[in-house]
C-alpha cells in the first residue's frame, strides 16, 4: 500500500545526534540482512537452496553413475539398503551393500531381485566410475562415492532403463535448478526495462506497452507452449533447447514484472525529490538509474525470487505435455513424466523421489522468497 | 444478501464434505461392482438356462409382451436362415453391459470392429473366409462369377427387411458414385494376366435373397478381398435414399445434414455412409446399435432387437445387453479403470502386463495373452528411398542392414524394452502365421559388433568426424535420423541410440505430432521409423509388403510411383521391383496354389532383405477379461484383418451372474 | 476552581504504578515504569513529554487497547461519576476483550488521536463510523442513531452535516476528519475524553479551532480530559494539572501554574526554556536540550535523564532509582536534587 | 464511471482482434493441418488415405488458402453472420461443442473456485490472527505442500490411493451408471463426490498463494490505527476484525478476481486430462494438437476477450471497492 517502503529513512533518524543505533545509518542492503538474518525458515531455506546448488555444480562428481549409464540386470530395482551389520550380525565400520541378483517372476513377469548375502561390497569414497569432465575443465574418473567393482550401489533404485535414480535426479537438477534461474534473470531483465520506460514515460508509448502486456497475457499458457515449442527447429543439440525452453519461460514471464515495475515507476515518479532532480536538469537515464530504480529494487528482487518455483513446476508440467527436454537429457521434469504412469506408482513406488526433491525446492525458494519480502518490508517489526 | 451469499458458500462446502464422508463409507465395501448388482437382482428371475426360459432377452420379451415389438420368429430371419453361432464355452445368459473405453469418436473402431457385421468373415484360425450375413456362396470354375446368397427374412435394425437390394443399392448409388470419401476398392478389380489391365465388377441381382458379382478376369481372392477391403457389402437402401442428395437433392441433403450437425454435407455423407454404426438413426445389421450422440461423455449401443444370430439352443444373440463406452483422455485411464474393474473387456499393450497380474485378483479379472501377426516389437524400418541419395544407396546396401542388425544386444532390448515378454530374435513372419520362413527369425540375430563394425569398414566408412563418428566416405555428415509420431517407443530408441552410437554411427531421434508424421512420410522425409510390419497374410492386403501406395516406411517412394502410374515416386528395381511383379502375377493367377507360392516368394525376398530389422519378437497383446464375463477365447491371433476382437464373436460373450 | 474542591472530590479514575513492558529481541524494554496520577470529574489532565517517553502506551493502557505484546501491570481504578452507585473498578485486570471493559470504552471513557486520517477506516463513511458507537451504547435504533450523530456533527461546527454523514474520510479535511473525530469520541456523552495528541497533524489556525471545541464542549458535556500532548503550550491553554513525563516515568506532577512558574525537575525547567514565548527576547537563541531520549532496555536503576542532565550528581544519579519527592501537597517531582540522596523514599 | 469503462472497451477491441489474428497464427504454427492429423487417425486404424484424397479433404474444408486468407474467411463470418465455423473433429459448429462442455465446466470451477475462497481467505485470517501458532503452520505446510506438487502428479496419485484404499480412482465427474442419467440427488451427490479430487487438486494450489495474500493483507491491515480507533469505541474483536482489517484485506483479493474469469471458462487443463473430466479445457487441447482450429481458434478468441474483460472487470471492482476512486467517478 504505501508507496516507498525503503528509501525513505524514518524522520526522526535525521534529527537524532550519533548517540543513536548504527542500524540507523546502515545501508538499505544491510537493513534488509539484518531483518532477514532473523526469519529462520528462510535461513533455513537459503542454506538448503545452497546445497542444492552445489550438488547441481558437482553433480557429476557427486552422482556415482553417468547419465547414460543402464544395465538391462538391474531393471527397476528397489532402493538398496547400506548396511554396517551382516547377515551373521558382525559389525564392519565401512558400510557395504549386498550383491543384488534379479530375476523374472514367472507369472506376472516382475523383475525380482534377491539380496545374495554372501556377497558384500563395501562403500569407497573417491571410488573410481566413468569418466566425466570435471566442472567442465579436466576429464577424470573419481567420484564421490561408489561401491567395489562389480557390485552396484543404487540408494534410490532404478528406472525403467535399469539407471540409478539417485545419479539421474542429481544430473538432472543441473537443468531443472538452471532453467529458472536463468529465465527468470531474463525476464527480469526484459520485465525491468520495459516496465521502466512504459513506467516513466507514460503517454503513447506506455499505452501501447499496456496493449503489448495485455496481449501477452490473454493467451493462455498452455497453447503458447505448445506453438512456441512446435517452433523449435528439429534436430537441435540438447543444449540448444534448453536455451529455447528458458525463452519459452522467459518470454511469457516478463509481463508480469513488467506491470510491477510500471506501477512502481508511476507511483515514485511524481515523489518530491524526483521532480526536484527533473528540475535541477538530471537526465532520464540517470533519474531512472539513481533515484527511482534504488527505491524498489529490492522489491524486484523478491518479487524475481517468488517467481522461480512457478517455473519449476512448469517446467514438470511441460515434461508432461512431452514438450520439454527428453531422456537421456535428464530433469526433474523428466523423471515426474516417467513416474507418473499408472505401473511405476502402482509397481514401483521409489519412482516418486524426484517429487520429494521438486517439493523441497519450490517450498525453500517459497520460504526464501517470503523471508526476503518480509526483509525488505521497512515497517514489518 | 452478504449473509446469503456466505450461506451458499457454507452450504456448498458442507455437501462437499458430506459427499465426501458418505463415499468413503459407502466406497468401502463395494463401488465398483454396485451397478453390477442392481442389474444382477434385475435380471436373475429371467436368466435362461439351456433349453428352458425364453428364446429373447427379458428386454425384448416385455416390449413384446407390450405389442411394442413384433414377436422373436418375426424378427428372425427364417428358420432355415437363422445363423447359429458357435458358443466358445457354454451357452450363455442374458443381459449386462459389456464396458469399455475409448478416446471419443475419432476411436471409430474401438467399437466398430467388435460389432462390426462383414458379408464374409475369417475363419477362427483366420485363413480362409466364412459366410456371415451372407448365407452361403458359389463360384465358377475359372473364379469368375461369384453368386452369393443371402438369408430370407433378416431385418435391419428397425424391422425393415433385408434384401439384395440393400447390396445392389451400395453398389449402385454409393460405392460407384463414391459418395463417402471411398474410391471403389481395388477388390472390385480384375487383372488381365497379360496386360495388366484393371476391369471393374459387375453386380447383378438375381432375386431379393441372391446377387452375382462377375469379373472380366479370374479373382480367385474375391472373397477374401471384399472381406477386408469392404466388410459391409451393403447400406439400408430405405434410409439412405432419405438422405443421399441422388434422391433428395442436395440442398435437401446439405438441409439435413445440418439438422444431423454436420456443417459439411460432405462430411456428413462420409459419416453416414462409411461411419454409420457412430449414428443412432441409421438402421444396421450388427448387434448393438448406436442409441447416444458418439460426442457425448458415455457412448452407448442397446442390443439389436431383429439380430440374426443365435445360440445352438436358438436363444436370439447377443446375450448382453448394452456396450457401454466411456470417453476417456489418456491410456492410463483405461487401465486404472480396468485395475478398479469399471471395464469388462479391454486389450493393453505388453507393457502393462505386469500391473494388471498384479491386480487381477483385486480388479476380479483375469488377463488373458493374445498373439498378433507382427513381425516384431522393437525395430526400424529404413527408408529404401530416402532423400537423401547418399542415405539412400547406404540403405539399400544390404550389408549396412546386416550391420545394423548384428550390431546390437537383443537380449537386452528384449529385457528392458519388451519386459521379458518378448523372444530376442529378428523381424520375421512369427509361427503360425503365413508366410513363416524356417531359420528367418535367427539370420543376423546374433550380437557381434566387430562384425558390425567390419560390414562398415567395408562398405567405406572408415572416416570419421571428431566426435568418432563415421562419415561418409567423402568427409559428409552422416546422421540417421528417426522420426517418431508418439513417445512409445522412447525407450527402445534410447537404446538404439547407444548401440548405434557405439558402432560410430551418429543418431537422432525427433518426434512430431501424428498429422506432422504422415505429412512427412508423404514428402519422404521420414528416413527411419519404428513401425513394425503385421500382416496375416500378403495376398489378403499387400499394403504393408507390397509398395502399393504411401503406406509403410521401409518402401517410401515406390508406393507413391505404383500409386501414381509412374507419374511420380521412385522407379522400382532389382528385389522391390520382383515384389511388384509377383503381386501382379499374383493378382492375376487363378488357382489358390499359385497365389500360396507367389506370396511365399514374397516373403522370401523380404527374409532376404530385412528392411524391417526387428530386435525382439511380437510381444503378445495382453487382454484384461472380468471373471464373470464368459466365452472369451483363451487364444487369439489379434489382427486389424480379422478385426481384432470382433474376430472372438462378442455376440456370444456373456455375463455369468 | 479551588484546591479544597478538588482535594474532597473523589478521583473518576486513578492510575497506580502502572508498568508496561515489552519484550525486545534485544531484551526488555520498560516503556512505562511506574506512573501514578488521577484524574479528576470535570477536569483536565495534560501529560506531557517528548515521543516515545511512554505518554500514548499509558494513555492507551487506561482502555486497554494496547497491542498483546505489552505486558501491564498496577492498577487503573475508574469510578464512575454518574452511575448511582458508582462502584470502583480495576480496568487492568477486566478482560480487555471482554465485555465489561467494552461498555466502558467509548461509552464512558472515549479517545481521540493524532491522525484522524488513519483512525478513521477509508473504507467506510464517516457516518457509518460516528454511528457504531452510538449504537453499541446508547441505541439499537439506527434512525435514531443517525439523528444522534447527525446532533453530534453539527456540535463540533460541522455543517451540511446531512451530506456530511455520507462522506468518506478523504473527502475530509483535516480539521474536519478532527472535528468528526472529536463528534464521535463524544457521541456517548463520555466521563472521560483521551486526547491523544489530538492536533499535532493539524494546522496552527485548524489546531486553536479544535482545542477552543474541545474546550467548549469539555464545558457543555462536563467530562474530564486526559491530554496527552508534547506541546507545553496547549498545556498551559488547556490543563488544570500537568504530569510530565520522561522514558517511562512521572519526572513532575503539579498544577498546571505551578509547573510553569515553580518547575523543579531538570528536565520540566528544559522544556520550559525550549518554548517560544510570546515577548521573548528575540536576540536569544531557544535552548535545547542536548541529547536523545535513550532506548529504556535493559536499564539498570539509575535517572533516565542523567545522560542529559546539566545538574547531574555524578555516582548519585547513575546508580539508584530516584524516588518521588513531594515538594508540595499537589506538586511532586522524581530528582535527586529535591530528596535527601543517601535514603529516604528509594528502595 | 460509464466513460471510464466506455472507454476501456473501446480500447480492447482493437486488442481482441489483434489477439485473434496471432491466434490464428499461432495454432497453425505447428507443422501439419487438420486433415493430416485425420489421414494419421485414420492410418492407425487401417484406413490410408491417398494424397487426392486429402487435398480433396483440404479443398473442400478450406484449408489450402493461405493463413491470412483463411483468417479473413473466419472473422469474416463471424463479424457478419456470428458464426465461428465448426468443429472438424466434432462434426458440429463450434459453439455446439463449447455448449457442450460449458455446464460442467462452470461447476467445476465454480465449486473449486469457492472451495478456494472459502478455504483461503479463513485461513489467511485464521494464521494472521493466530500467527506463529501450531494453527498457523500446520495449515500453511498443507497449502504448501500442495502448492509445491506438480498439479497432475498429484492428481493422479490421490487417484491411485482412491483406487488402493475404496478400490475406486474417482476417474471422470460421474461413475458410469450416471453418466447419461437424469439430474436427480444421487447424481448431484456422485458428482460431488468425483470432484474432491480435482478440487483439492485444482483448489489447494491456488489455495497456498491466496492464504498468503490474505495473510499478509490482514497483518498489515491490523496494525492500522483505525483498529486502534474501533477498539477505542468499545467494539468487539470479532466485530472488529471483520469490519476493519478484513474487508480492507479482500479488495485486492476481489480485485483480482478478474484475473480468473478465463480460467473458470476453461478449468485446469493438465488436471482434467488426468482425472478425465469432461470439461473445456481438455477439448481446447486436442483442438490444439488435431488443428482442429476453427474450435480452437473460437476458445482462444474468447478467452483472450475474457481475459482483456477481465482485466476491465478487475480494474472496475478496484476502483469500485475503493471510496477515494469511487466518489472521484461521483463527483464527475
Amino acid at each position: 500500500m504505501s508507496t516507498l517502503p525503503l528509501f525513505r529513512r524514518p524522520k526522526t533518524a535525521a534529527i537524532k545526534p550519533e548517540a543513536s543505533l548504527d542500524a540507523n545509518y546502515s545501508s538499505q542492503w544491510r537493513l534488509i540482512y539484518l531483518r532477514f538474518k532473523k526469519h529462520k525458515l528462510a535461513r533455513i531455506s537459503m542454506v538448503i537452496l545452497g546445497a542444492l546448488y552445489a550438488i547441481a555444480l558437482f553433480a557429476q562428481f557427486l552422482a556415482p553413475y553417468g547419465l547414460e549409464s543402464y544395465d538391462s540386470k538391474y531393471v527397476n530395482a528397489p532402493p538398496m539398503m547400506l548396511r554396517f551389520v551382516d547377515a551373521d550380525g558382525k559389525f564392519h565400520i565401512r558400510p557395504f551393500v549386498y550383491e543384488l541378483k534379479s530375476g523374472r517372476d514367472p507369472e506376472t513377469m516382475r523383475k525380482i531381485f534377491e539380496t545374495n548375502t554372501e556377497k558384500r561390497y563395501s562403500l569407497q569414497f573417491f571410488a573410481k566410475g566413468e569418466e566425466y569432465k570435471f566442472l567442465g575443465l579436466f576429464q577424470t574418473t573419481t567420484r564421490l562415492f561408489g561401491v567395489e567393482q562389480p557390485g552396484r550401489l543404487f540408494i534410490l533404485g532404478t528406472d525403467a532403463m535399469g539407471r540409478d535414480l539417485f545419479s539421474r535426479i542429481v544430473l538432472g537438477s543441473q537443468i531443472s535448478l538452471s532453467i529458472p534461474l536463468v529465465g527468470v534473470g531474463i525476464s527480469f531483465v526484459i520485465g525491468l526495462i520495459i516496465g521502466s520506460i512504459s513506467g516513466y514515460f507514460g503517454g503513447w508509448l506506455d499505452s501501447l506497452i499496456q496493449r503489448i502486456i495485455e496481449i501477452i497475457r490473454s493467451f493462455p499458457t498452455l497453447p503458447l507452449w505448445m506453438a512456441l515449442s512446435a517452433a523449435i527447429p528439429p534436430r537441435i543439440p540438447i543444449v540448444t533447447l534448453y536455451f529455447y525452453i528458458v525463452l519459452i519461460f522467459a518470454l511469457i514471464g516478463w509481463t508480469d514484472l513488467a506491470r510491477v515495475v510500471r506501477g512502481k515507476f508511476i507511483s515514485l515518479k511524481n515523489e518530491d525529490y524526483v521532480v526536484a532532480a527533473k528540475i535541477a536538469g538530471v537526465g532520464d537515464a540517470k533519474i531512472i538509474m539513481k533515484h527511482l530504480l534504488p527505491g524498489f529494487i529490492s522489491y524486484l528482487v523478491v518479487a524475481t525470487t517468488l517467481a522461480i518455483p512457478g517455473m519449476i513446476l512448469a517446467e514438470t508440467a511441460m515434461s508432461f505435455l512431452g514438450l520439454g527436454i527428453r531422456s537421456p537429457a535428464t530433469s526433474w521434469g523428466v523423471l515426474l513424466q516417467e513416474a507418473q504412469q499408472i505401473e511405476n506408482i502402482a509397481l514401483y513406488p521409489w519412482k516418486l523421489f524426484p517429487l520429494g526433491i521438486v517439493i523441497l525446492t519450490v517450498l525453500t525458494y517459497n520460504f526464501l522468497g517470503d523471508g526476503l519480502r518480509d526483509a525488505a518490508d521497512p515497517y514489518k517489526k | 444478501m452478504k449473509k446469503s451469499r456466505i450461506l451458499l458458500a457454507l452450504l456448498i462446502v458442507i455437501s462437499v464434505i458430506a459427499a465426501g464422508c458418505t463415499n468413503n463409507n459407502t466406497a468401502k465395501p463395494s463401488a465398483s461392482k454396485t451397478p453390477a448388482e442392481t442389474k444382477a437382482v434385475q435380471e436373475t428371475p429371467v436368466a435362461t438356462n439351456a433349453g428352458t426360459g425364453s428364446k429373447e432377452a427379458p428386454v425384448l420379451a416385455t416390449l413384446v409382451g407390450e405389442s411394442k415389438l413384433p414377436p422373436l420368429a418375426e424378427r428372425l430371419p427364417s428358420a432355415s436362415d437363422i445363423m447359429v453361432e458357435d458358443v466358445v464355452d457354454e451357452l450363455g445368459q442374458y443381459g449386462g453391459d459389456w464396458t469399455m473405453s475409448w478416446t471419443g469418436p475419432g476411436d471409430k473402431w474401438a467399437v466398430g470392429m467388435p460389432t462390426e457385421e462383414a458379408l464374409f468373415r475369417f475363419n477362427k484360425e483366420g485363413t480362409a473366409i466364412e459366410p456371415n450375413v451372407a448365407k452361403s456362396y458359389e463360384v465358377n470354375a475359372d473364379s469368375t462369377v461369384f453368386t452369393i446368397h443371402l438369408r430370407e427374412g433378416m431385418k435391419w435394425s428397425d424391422g425393415m427387411p433385408f434384401t439384395a437390394d440393400d447390396v445392389l443399392f451400395y453398389w449402385e448409388h454409393m460405392l460407384t458414385k463414391e459418395t463417402f470419401g471411398k474410391k471403389i476398392y481395388d477388390a472390385y478389380y480384375s487383372v488381365d494376366p497379360v496386360t495388366g489391365e484393371k476391369a471393374l465388377a459387375e453386380v447383378k441381382k438375381v432375386n431379393d435373397y441372391t446377387f452375382t458379382v462377375t469379373h472380366k478376369y479370374p479373382s480367385v481372392q474375391f472373397l477374401e478381398r471384399v472381406a477386408i477391403d469392404n466388410k459391409w457389402f451393403f447400406a439400408p437402401a430405405h434410409f439412405q435414399k432419405t438422405i443421399l442428395p441422388e434422391f433428395v437433392g442436395e440442398a435437401k441433403t446439405a438441409e439435413i445434414a445440418k439438422d444431423w450437425g454436420f456443417e459439411d454435407p460432405k462430411a456428413f455423407l462420409v459419416d453416414t455412409g462409411y461411419y454409420f454404426w457412430l449414428h443412432q438413426k441409421i438402421p444396421t445389421l450388427r448387434a448393438w446399435v448406436a442409441t447416444t450422440d458418439p460426442n457425448s461423455d458415455q457412448f452407448i449401443m442397446e442390443r439389436n432387437p431383429y439380430y440374426w444370430k443365435t445360440d445352438s439352443e436358438g436363444h436370439q444373440l447377443p446375450y448382453m445387453d448394452r456396450i457401454v463406452v466411456t470417453k476417456i483422455q489418456d491410456p492410463s485411464q483405461g487401465l486404472l479403470g480396468t485395475l478398479a474393474g469399471d471395464y469388462n473387456l479391454k486389450s493393453f499393450e505388453a507393457k502393462d502386463f505386469t500391473v494388471l497380474k498384479e491386480n487381477e485378483a483385486k480388479g476380479n479379472y483375469r488377463v488373458l495373452l493374445w498373439t498378433q501377426p507382427s513381425w516384431t516389437s522393437a525395430g526400424v524400418q529404413l527408408n529404401q528411398t530416402t532423400e537423401d541419395l547418399k542415405l539412400r544407396q547406404l540403405f539399400q546396401d544390404i550389408r549396412f542392414r546386416e550391420a545394423l542388425s548384428v550390431g546390437v544386444d537383443r537380449n537386452e532390448v528384449t529385457e528392458i524394452v519388451t519386459n521379458g515378454l518378448a523372444e530376442p530374435i529378428q523381424a520375421s513372419v512369427p509361427e503360425g502365421v503365413f508366410g513363416y520362413q524356417e531359420g528367418w527369425a535367427q539370420q543376423w540375430a546374433q550380437f557381434d559388433p566387430d562384425r558390425a563394425n567390419k560390414l562398415l569398414d567395408e562398405i567405406g566408412l572408415t572416416k570419421r568426424d571428431k566426435d568418432g563418428f563415421r562419415t561418409f566416405p567423402d568427409g559428409s555428415d552422416l546422421t540417421l535420423t528417426d522420426i517418431e509420431s508418439s513417445t512409445n517407443a522412447d525407450t527402445f530408441l534410447e537404446l538404439l541410440k547407444k548401440y548405434y552410437e557405439d558402432l560410430g554411427l551418429k543418431f537422432n531421434v525427433k518426434v512430431v505430432e501424428s498429422g506432422a508424421f504422415n505429412d512427412m512420410k508423404y514428402a519422404n522425409q521420414v528416413p527411419m521409423n519404428t513401425e513394425a510390419i503385421s500382416v496375416t497374410n500378403v495376398a489378403f492386403r499387400p499394403d504393408a509388403l507390397v509398395p502399393l501406395r504411401v503406406i509403410t516406411p521401409w518402401f517410401g517412394q515406390y508406393g507413391l510411383y505404383s500409386e501414381t502410374g509412374g507419374k511420380e515416386g521412385v522407379k522400382p528395381e532389382g528385389d522391390v521391383a520382383q515384389i511388384l511383379d509377383l503381386w501382379n502375377q499374383l493378382k492375376a493367377s487363378s488357382s489358390k496354389e499359385d497365389i500360396s507360392r507367389l506370396a511365399n516368394e514374397i516373403y522370401k525376398i523380404h527374409m532376404k532383405n530385412q528392411w524391417q530389422i526387428g530386435y525382439a519378437g511380437p510381444t503378445p497383446v495382453p487382454v484384461a477379461v472380468s471373471n464373470n464375463m464368459r466365452n472369451v477365447p483363451e487364444k487369439l491371433v489379434m489382427a486389424d484383418e480379422t478385426r481384432g476382437i470382433g474376430q472372438a464373436h462378442p455376440a456370444q460373450f456373456y455375463l455369468k451372474q | 476552581m479551588t484546591t479544597q474542591a478538588i482535594r474532597t472530590e473523589q478521583p473518576l479514575l486513578s492510575v497506580k504504578d502502572l508498568k508496561i513492558r515489552i519484550q525486545m529481541d534485544n531484551g526488555e524494554m520498560k516503556a512505562v515504569d511506574g506512573v501514578d496520577f488521577e484524574i479528576k470529574k470535570g477536569k483536565t489532565l495534560g501529560l506531557v513529554g517528548e515521543s516515545g517517553c511512554g505518554k500514548s502506551l499509558t494513555s492507551r493502557a487506561l482502555l486497554g487497547i494496547n497491542p498483546k505484546e505489552c505486558e501491564t501491570s498496577g492498577a487503573v481504578l475508574y469510578r464512575s461519576a454518574t452511575d448511582q452507585p458508582s462502584e470502583q473498578l480495576n480496568l487492568l485486570s477486566l478482560d480487555p476483550n471482554g465485555k465489561q471493559i467494552r461498555s466502558i470504552r467509548g461509552r464512558k471513557i472515549s479517545m481521540i488521536f493524532q491522525e484522524p486520517m488513519t483512525a478513521f477506516s477509508p473504507m467506510y463513511t464517516i457516518g457509518n463510523q460516528i454511528m457504531e458507537a452510538i449504537l453499541i451504547h446508547r441505541t439499537k435504533n439506527k434512525k435514531e442513531a443517525k439523528r444522534i450523530a447527525l446532533d453530534m456533527l453539527g456540535k463540533v461546527g460541522i455543517s451540511d452535516q446531512e451530506k456530511r454523514f455520507d462522506q468518506y474520510p478523504h473527502e475530509f479535511s483535516g480539521g474536519m476528519r478532527q472535528r468528526a473525530m472529536i463528534s464521535m469520541a463524544l457521541s456517548c456523552n463520555p466521563e472521560l475524553l483521551i486526547a491523544d495528541e489530538p492536533t499535532t497533524a493539524l494546522d496552527v489556525t485548524i489546531q486553536a479551532q479544535v482545542l477552543e471545541l474541545m474546550r467548549s464542549l469539555q464545558a457543555d458535556f462536563g467530562m474530564a480530559i486526559l491530554l496527552v500532548t508534547h506541546d507545553l503550550g496547549i498545556i498551559a491553554q488547556m490543563c488544570d494539572e500537568v504530569a510530565v513525563m520522561y522514558l517511562g516515568k512521572i519526572v513532575e506532577q503539579a498544577p498546571v501554574k505551578e509547573l510553569f512558574y515553580n518547575p523543579k525537575h531538570p528536565y520540566t525547567k528544559g522544556l520550559l526554556r525550549s518554548m517560544p514565548r510570546l515577548g521573548g527576547n528575540k536576540s536569544k537563541r531557544l535552548e535545547s536540550i542536548e541529547g536523545s531520549v535513550p532506548m529504556p532496555i535493559n536499564m539498570p536503576p539509575m535517572c533516565g535523564f542523567y545522560d542529559r542532565c546539566k545538574d547531574r550528581i555524578e555516582g548519585v544519579c547513575n546508580v539508584r532509582d530516584v524516588p518521588k519527592t513531594q515538594i508540595s501537597e499537589d506538586h511532586s517531582v522524581r530528582c535527586f536534587l529535591y530528596s535527601d540522596p543517601h535514603g529516604g523514599e528509594s528502595q | 464511471m460509464l466513460r471510464y469503462t466506455f472507454k476501456r472497451i473501446l480500447l480492447a477491441i482493437p486488442v481482441v482482434f489483434f489477439i485473434s489474428f496471432i491466434v490464428f497464427y499461432i495454432i497453425q504454427l505447428p507443422p501439419g493441418d487438420y486433415v493430416s492429423t485425420y489421414a494419421a487417425q485414420m492410418a492407425a486404424s487401417g484406413d490410408n488415405m491417398t494424397a487426392a484424397e486429402m487435398d480433396q479433404m483440404r479443398e473442400y474444408l478450406g484449408l489450402n488458402g493461405s493463413v491470412i486468407e483463411q483468417y479473413a474467411v473466419w472473422i469474416k463470418k463471424i463479424a457478419l453472420h456470428g458464426d465461428f465455423g465448426f468443429s472438424f473433429n466434432y462434426n458440429k459448429p463450434v459453439t455446439e461443442v463449447i455448449k457442450q462442455y460449458m455446464g460442467l465446466t462452470l461447476v467445476v470451477s465454480l465449486v473449486t473456485m469457492v472451495f478456494h475462497y472459502v478455504v483461503a481467505i479463513p485461513i489467511g485470517i485464521y494464521t494472521a490472527v493466530k500467527q506463529y501458532t501450531a494453527g498457523d503452520y500446520i495449515f500453511s505446510g498443507i497449502s504448501f505442500i500442495g502448492m509445491a506438487t506438480p498439479n497432475f502428479l498429484l492428481a493422479i496419485i490421490l487417484m491411485f490411493l482412491s483406487y488402493k484404499w475404496f478400490g475406486d480412482p474417482l476417474l471422470g465427474l460421474f461413475s458410469s451408471e450416471y453418466v447419461n442419467a437424469a439430474w436427480s440427488m444421487d447424481k448431484v451427490m456422485d458428482m460431488l463426490k468425483h470432484m474432491i479430487i480435482p478440487v483439492i487438486v485444482i483448489g489447494v494450489a491456488g489455495t497456498a498463494d491466496l492464504i498468503r495474500v490474505m495473510r499478509g493483507q490482514m497483518l498489515d491491515e491490523m496494525n492500522k490505527p483505525n483498529v486502534v480507533t474501533a477498539r477505542a469505541k468499545g467494539l468487539s474483536t470479532m466485530k472488529i476484525l471483520f469490519k476493519y482489517p478484513t474487508r480492507a484485506a479482500l479488495n485486492p483479493i476481489v480485485s483480482t478476481f478478474g484475473w480468473s474469469l478465463s480460467s473458470i471458462f476453461t478449468g485446469s487443463t493438465i488436471t482434467a486430462i488426468v482425472l478425465n473430466l469432461p470439461i473445456q479445457g481438455p477439448v481446447m487441447y486436442n483442438a490444439l494438437l488435431g488443428q482442429d482450429m476453427y474450435l480452437a481458434g473460437t476458445w482462444l478468441l474468447f478467452m483472450a476477450l475474457l481475459t482483456v474483460l477481465g482485466t476491465l472487470i478487475s480494474d472496475i471492482l478496484l476502483a469500485w471497492l475503493d471510496p477515494k476512486i469511487r466518489t472521484e467517478f461521483r463527483g464527475s
